[in-house]
């Protein structure tokens, strides 16, 4: 009966995490629109609960009840399965993502590889949604995501190789161990630079939010999506933002390690560290413009790659030179 | 157990595959190849090659059939469901595809394989193949690894030049 | 009021001007234009002061010729097309006055030239002198009816593309069903 | 022999279009037409190949209705027609009208005349820099200048009791004179603007994408905009240095003193310069004219019935947007016999086309942006 | 434990839909993706010998398999477009000059 307690088990964390990960993903556009409006120097949601803490609720019945629209000329059966195919990768991953020393629903060796390939589907809902809905806008949504996302994935792997290297393993729970004494941000800072850009484009964030850039493609390849459907894309957008955050909490700053002598628990430090690197994300989309999509080629291909070449070079160099 | 999921996980590739072939629409093909993929990087678990399945999730879903579906927005597909689908030769292909699998399915049929060794690492086994595939990849393997290095670099260079347009600005 | 032309030299022109045209501002426009164009010019009216009101009317087919000659000559200059626009009057053998507004940066100075035109009769076309007149051109197509020979886009610009009528002409019905008559347009994209 | 068929079928694809040509029509409900203007773009890629605009969605006759009601009753319209600065349009049909009569009007009504317009024209560069941030994906900058914008639209409350359509002049003047009030807040805002106008510029000026976003795009030589009769920031963009407020001054322009900017590159990032740097001479006017206000009445005499001498006046302000002008053709009665709206909107959004042509999607956006239209004035 | 024979048939089945997929269809997108089911049907009779021999080489040549891969994608997709965008057709049974 071993297996069955086993199977029992992780259904069970699987429960938590995906509701613990449903409600987090949900309030994160409350903090995001808090965030944003404090910079703006207004208020933000207020009405609902206190300071509009219940807003996040109201928008999801909202948008539960909401009439749920096809378009006439949609390719129907891809259209509906479009923002599925988004929604899932985004939130499969978090199967492997270590929360704490302990607290992880399973561990797989090839960790972090596995986080990049599953990634890597979230890019199909994505071409389904916009090719599907029969729209150019969306068409042209589409194209703009599948190149943006195929080149900056690039990069993404590339970046993660450097500390990869230096942790010598691919098994989350390792690279983090690797970091007991240093986090690899300060071995590898032009490795976080590479990475952290190539993550806001992968979340399609503001610079790089041009695949639904809603002043000259309208809302892109989500611009016929409406009720649960646009929901869907809207999770997925905050839920691959959380993975990322913790892939890079995870490679480079130590992942649930604390700083020093300070006791807090492992946990506590992730959150901290994971709701930092979230902040960041947020103040990023309230200053800074859109690039346009052949800037965001050229600063991909001409700027990155090869920074991110060099620093693989180098730090092998330094590894079979000094240790 | 595991026959289980590999009889659920054949049947989602061949179901996904013939439905992909018989697709009138290339976007539909794609999609279901998409699927037949994954359900492909699923059986590879099963076989204990993880870091295999990892790449044809990475790779082959998230890049090569990203291509394809990039490519096939480009051009115009709405027109192309309304010709003809099937080859002139269709009903002769299918009669030697036919064959074909009537002679394989008489070479199977013998059987008289040795049988299986056991395996270092497996499902769910921390070391794992990847550290092994890397050992073996760089060391017995380099010189096709560099070989097939080359291939994408010649595959890379021909793309550009075949789909370059003329600059006539 | 204080709309008397500030002597400002420094000001004007700046980097558009080219070498060597600054010349000093014609006193009698009409003068420049006879001496290219013998009998261009039919008329001179409230010729009040340089600056702003001087009047110019031109005979129709020396038009475009008249304005490439006040567009370069240095005593005149007049680059700018501000405006572009066209009067009905019912009752006169020649109804449609079309008046073009001109701005001189050199000299700072404004002059309208109009052109009498019959109905129905083809006002050439001051595209290839100020390329800014294509939309105003339109616009009096759409309006007033009056078109013009060799402009490169004919086309209505704010009323549907089958109107059917014009409405600032003077005998536009105001109320009533009149001409007003809208028929759903045919689908058209990028011109004829 | 061995055919599949089927008659439906068609047998060769040569009916396939070209590829990659795509017709894309931004509006007339698209964010950033800016109104219900539509752009007909076809795309190769996403490069513009062709550009057609469809106005005229807005199109209310406004020039019909002027030759059928009198001289005062027109000045309503002409706040609806450049509705984000309808004080400066205001401005132009009573300084046109003025012209037409040759009436001398009280300097206190040219200085308070004055201190409006500039107040609108901030109002509309305030909102012109909020969308146009927007558009490009800047999007706290949008917000920030509606803050200020917000400001403005509370000083024309106290003034004229109205916030947008303002119907802010008469004939012959201001229909009362301002409250103590109003002057007080405009000082207060005065002072407080060129910091805030600062705060834009920390997010804007020396942003790399803003930069990468603006320069070089959209660039129209100095001789193209003359040519296209371009007016306005985009015309001083392009380094004309022309402003009627300064080439043939009206109301209390005369005697201030203020810069003209102009720009070197004519693309949006110099229109963008251009106009940041004109709000801030707009409120270096408004100093002056709090400063040197006069004392006396805001109205000249008036007759009851208005009729004017026969004949015709095209006069011309700076708007916000460019040169919008009136041409009034009077026949002596009480109604003009036709009056023309020179629109500033309307002759800039004829140069898109040049502008726009061998850009990408996300430029056309910048360059409408860049061009700052209001389509109430462009299709009147 | 699944017999090596599942493995070999499984590949088989694919590579026979690959084929007639490759020999039926006209579409040439179609036929390229059919020929990528045909070289993962390769790719499962290699994990298959990996696994029954427990020796790594059929895994590093599912690898080599799907770099192929890549390059056939890349330059198959490149003859398409171009071809598209002179010629306007996508079937093979008209391809047929050598050259325009």
């Amino acid at each position: 009966m071993g297996i069955a307690v086993e199977a029992v088990i992780a259904l069970v964390k699987i429960a938590v995490v995906l509701g613990v990960v449903s409600l987090v993903v949900a309030y994160l556009t409350y903090l995001e629109r808090k965030i944003i409006a404090h910079i703006q120097q207004r208020l933000g949601p207020m009405r609902v609960g206190w300071h509009g803490l219940l807003q996040p609720i109201a928008d999801g019945a909202k948008l539960f009840l909401k009439e749920d629209i096809i378009p006439d000329k949609a390719d129907k059966v891809v259209f509906v399965i479009a923002p599925i195919m988004v929604l899932v990768p985004a939130f499969v991953v978090y199967s492997v993502l270590p929360f704490s020393s302990t607290f992880y629903i399973t561990q797989v060796n090839i960790g972090i590889f596995f986080i990049l390939a599953v990634s890597s589907l979230g890019v199909f809902g994505i071409v389904m949604a916009g090719w599907a809905s029969n729209s150019k806008y969306s068409l042209l949504g589409a194209l703009r995501s599948a190149a943006q996302m195929l080149s900056y994935e690039i990069f993404l792997g590339f970046s993660i190789i450097g500390p990869l290297m230096l942790a010598g393993s691919l098994n989350m729970q390792k690279i983090v161990e690797a970091q007991s004494d240093v986090w690899f941000v300060f071995y590898q800072p032009l490795a976080f630079v590479v990475f952290f850009i190539a993550a806001l484009a992968e979340t399609n964030r503001v610079p790089f939010d041009l695949p639904e850039a809603e002043t000259e493609l309208v809302a892109g390849f989500h611009t016929e999506y409406s009720g649960m459907k646009f929901a869907f894309f809207f999770l997925a957008e905050y839920a691959s933002i959380m993975v990322v955050s913790t892939v890079a909490v995870t490679l480079f700053f130590g992942g649930w390690q604390g700083i020093g002598w300070i006791p807090l628990p492992g946990f506590v430090w992730y959150v901290l560290k994971l709701g930092a690197m979230i902040f960041v994300f947020i103040w990023i989309r309230a200053t800074l413009p859109r690039y346009r999509y052949d800037q965001l080629m050229r600063l991909g291909w001409k700027f990155m790659f090869p920074l991110v070449m060099a620093n693989i070079f180098l730090t092998g160099l330094v590894k079979f030179l000094f240790l | 157990m595991e026959l289980a999921f590999f009889y659920l996980f054949a049947a989602g590739i061949v179901g996904a595959s013939l439905l992909m072939v018989t697709r009138a629409n290339v976007i539909h093909a794609a999609l279901l190849l998409v699927l037949a993929f994954l359900f492909m990087a699923g059986l590879f678990v099963l076989a204990g090659a993880e870091f295999l399945a990892g790449v044809q999730i990475l790779i082959y879903a998230g890049g090569i059939m990203v291509l394809y579906l990039f490519s096939i927005m480009l051009m115009n597909v709405g027109v192309a469901v309304r010709l003809r689908q099937w080859h002139r030769q269709s009903v002769l292909a299918l009669a030697a595809a036919v064959l074909l699998g009537a002679e394989v399915w008489a070479v199977l049929g013998r059987g008289g394989y040795p049988g299986a060794k056991a395996w270092g690492w497996g499902l769910g086994q921390t070391p794992g193949n990847v550290e092994a595939l890397g050992e073996v990849l760089y060391t017995k393997f380099l010189f096709p690894f560099e070989v097939a290095s080359i291939l994408l670099l010649a595959a890379m260079i021909g793309a550009i030049v075949l789909a370059k347009r003329e600059i006539t600005r | 009021m204080p709309d008397e032309a500030q002597p400002d030299g420094k000001e004007e022109g700046g980097a558009s001007a080219p070498a060597g045209a600054k010349a000093p501002p014609a006193q009698d426009l009409r003068e420049l234009v006879e001496r290219e164009y013998a009998g261009a010019v039919l008329e001179q009216t409230a010729y009040k002061d340089l600056a702003s009101e001087a009047t110019l009317v031109v005979r129709m087919d020396a038009l475009v010729q008249a304005g490439a000659l006040l567009r370069d000559h240095p005593s005149a200059r007049f680059r700018l097309l501000s405006d572009l626009t066209a009067v009905h009057y019912p009752g006169d053998e020649r109804p449609f006055h079309v008046v073009y507004h001109l701005y001189s940066f050199d000299h700072n100075r404004r002059l309208r030239l109009k052109v009498k035109a019959r109905d129905g009769e083809q006002v050439p076309s001051v595209v290839p002198v100020w390329g800014g007149a294509n939309w105003m051109e339109r616009e009096v197509y759409d309006l007033f009816g009056v078109s013009f020979k060799g402009h490169p886009d004919l086309r209505r610009i704010l009323l549907p593309e089958d109107w059917g009528s014009h409405p600032l002409r003077k005998d536009y019905p105001l109320e009533g069903r009149g001409e007003r008559v809208y028929t759903k347009p045919r689908r058209k994209e990028f011109g004829d | 022999m061995f055919e599949v068929e089927s008659s439906t079928r068609v047998e060769r694809s040569s009916v396939v279009p070209g590829t990659e040509e795509l017709i894309i029509n931004m509006g007339p409900q698209h964010p950033s037409t800016h109104g219900v203007l539509r752009v007909i773009l076809r795309l190769d890629g996403e490069t513009v190949k062709d550009c057609d605009c469809d106005i005229g969605f807005l199109h209310r006759g406004t020039e019909k209705i002027g030759e059928n009601i009198t001289y005062t009753m027109f000045i309503p319209y002409t706040d609806r027609l450049d509705y984000i600065a309808a004080p400066s349009s205001n401005l132009a049909w009573v300084t046109a009208v003025e012209k037409l009569f040759g009436w001398e009007i009280p300097m206190r009504a040219h200085y308070i005349r004055t201190l409006v317009a500039e107040f609108s024209r901030i109002s509309s560069h305030l909102l012109w820099l909020a969308t146009h941030a927007l558009d490009i994906g800047a999007m706290t900058v949008f917000l920030w200048c509606f803050r200020e914008r917000e400001m403005v639209l509370d000083l024309f409350e106290h003034a004229f009791g109205a916030r947008l359509t303002v119907n802010a002049f008469r004939l012959g003047g201001l229909f009362q004179d301002v409250p103590q009030k109003f002057l007080d807040l405009s000082q207060e805002f005065a002072d407080l603007f060129p910091g805030r106008i600062g705060d834009y510029e920390t997010l804007l000026t020396d942003n790399r994408i803003w930069l990468q976003r603006t320069r070089g795009v959209g660039v129209i030589s100095a001789d193209d905009a003359i040519d296209l009769s371009l007016t306005g920031p985009i015309l001083r963009g392009s380094g004309v240095r022309w402003d009627i407020r300064r080439a043939q001054p009206y109301a209390a322009y005369p005697y201030l003193d203020f810069v003209v900017p102009v720009g070197e590159n004519g693309d949006v990032y110099d229109r963008y310069l251009v106009r940041i740097e004109e709000m801030r001479q707009s409120t270096r006017i408004i100093q002056q004219c709090l400063a040197q206000l006069p004392k006396g009445p805001v109205s000249c005499k008036v007759p009851r019935t208005i009729k004017p001498p026969a004949g015709e006046v095209y006069h011309s302000i700076e708007n916000p947007k460019g040169e919008f002008g009136f041409y009034i053709v009077s026949d002596g009665s009480e109604t003009p016999y036709r009056v023309r709206i020179r629109p500033p909107s309307f002759v800039n959004l004829g140069g898109l086309k040049k502008l726009a042509l061998g850009g990408l999607v996300a430029d056309v956006v910048a360059i409408i942006g860049s061009i700052d239209i209001v389509l109430g004035e462009c299709d009147r | 434990m699944v017999p090596l024979t599942h493995y070999l048939a499984l590949g088989a089945i694919l590579f026979l839909i690959g084929a007639a997929g490759v020999l039926m269809r006209r579409n040439a997108i179609m036929i390229l993706l059919s020929i990528e089911l045909m070289l993962n049907s390769v790719n499962i009779t290699f994990v298959g010998f990996a696994r029954q021999w427990a020796d790594l080489t059929g895994q590093v040549f599912a690898i080599f398999v799907i770099a192929v891969a890549a390059c056939e994608a890349a330059v198959g997709l490149a003859i398409l477009i171009s071809l598209n965008r002179d010629r306007q057709m996508m079937n093979v049974d008209e391809i047929n000059l050598l050259k325009w």
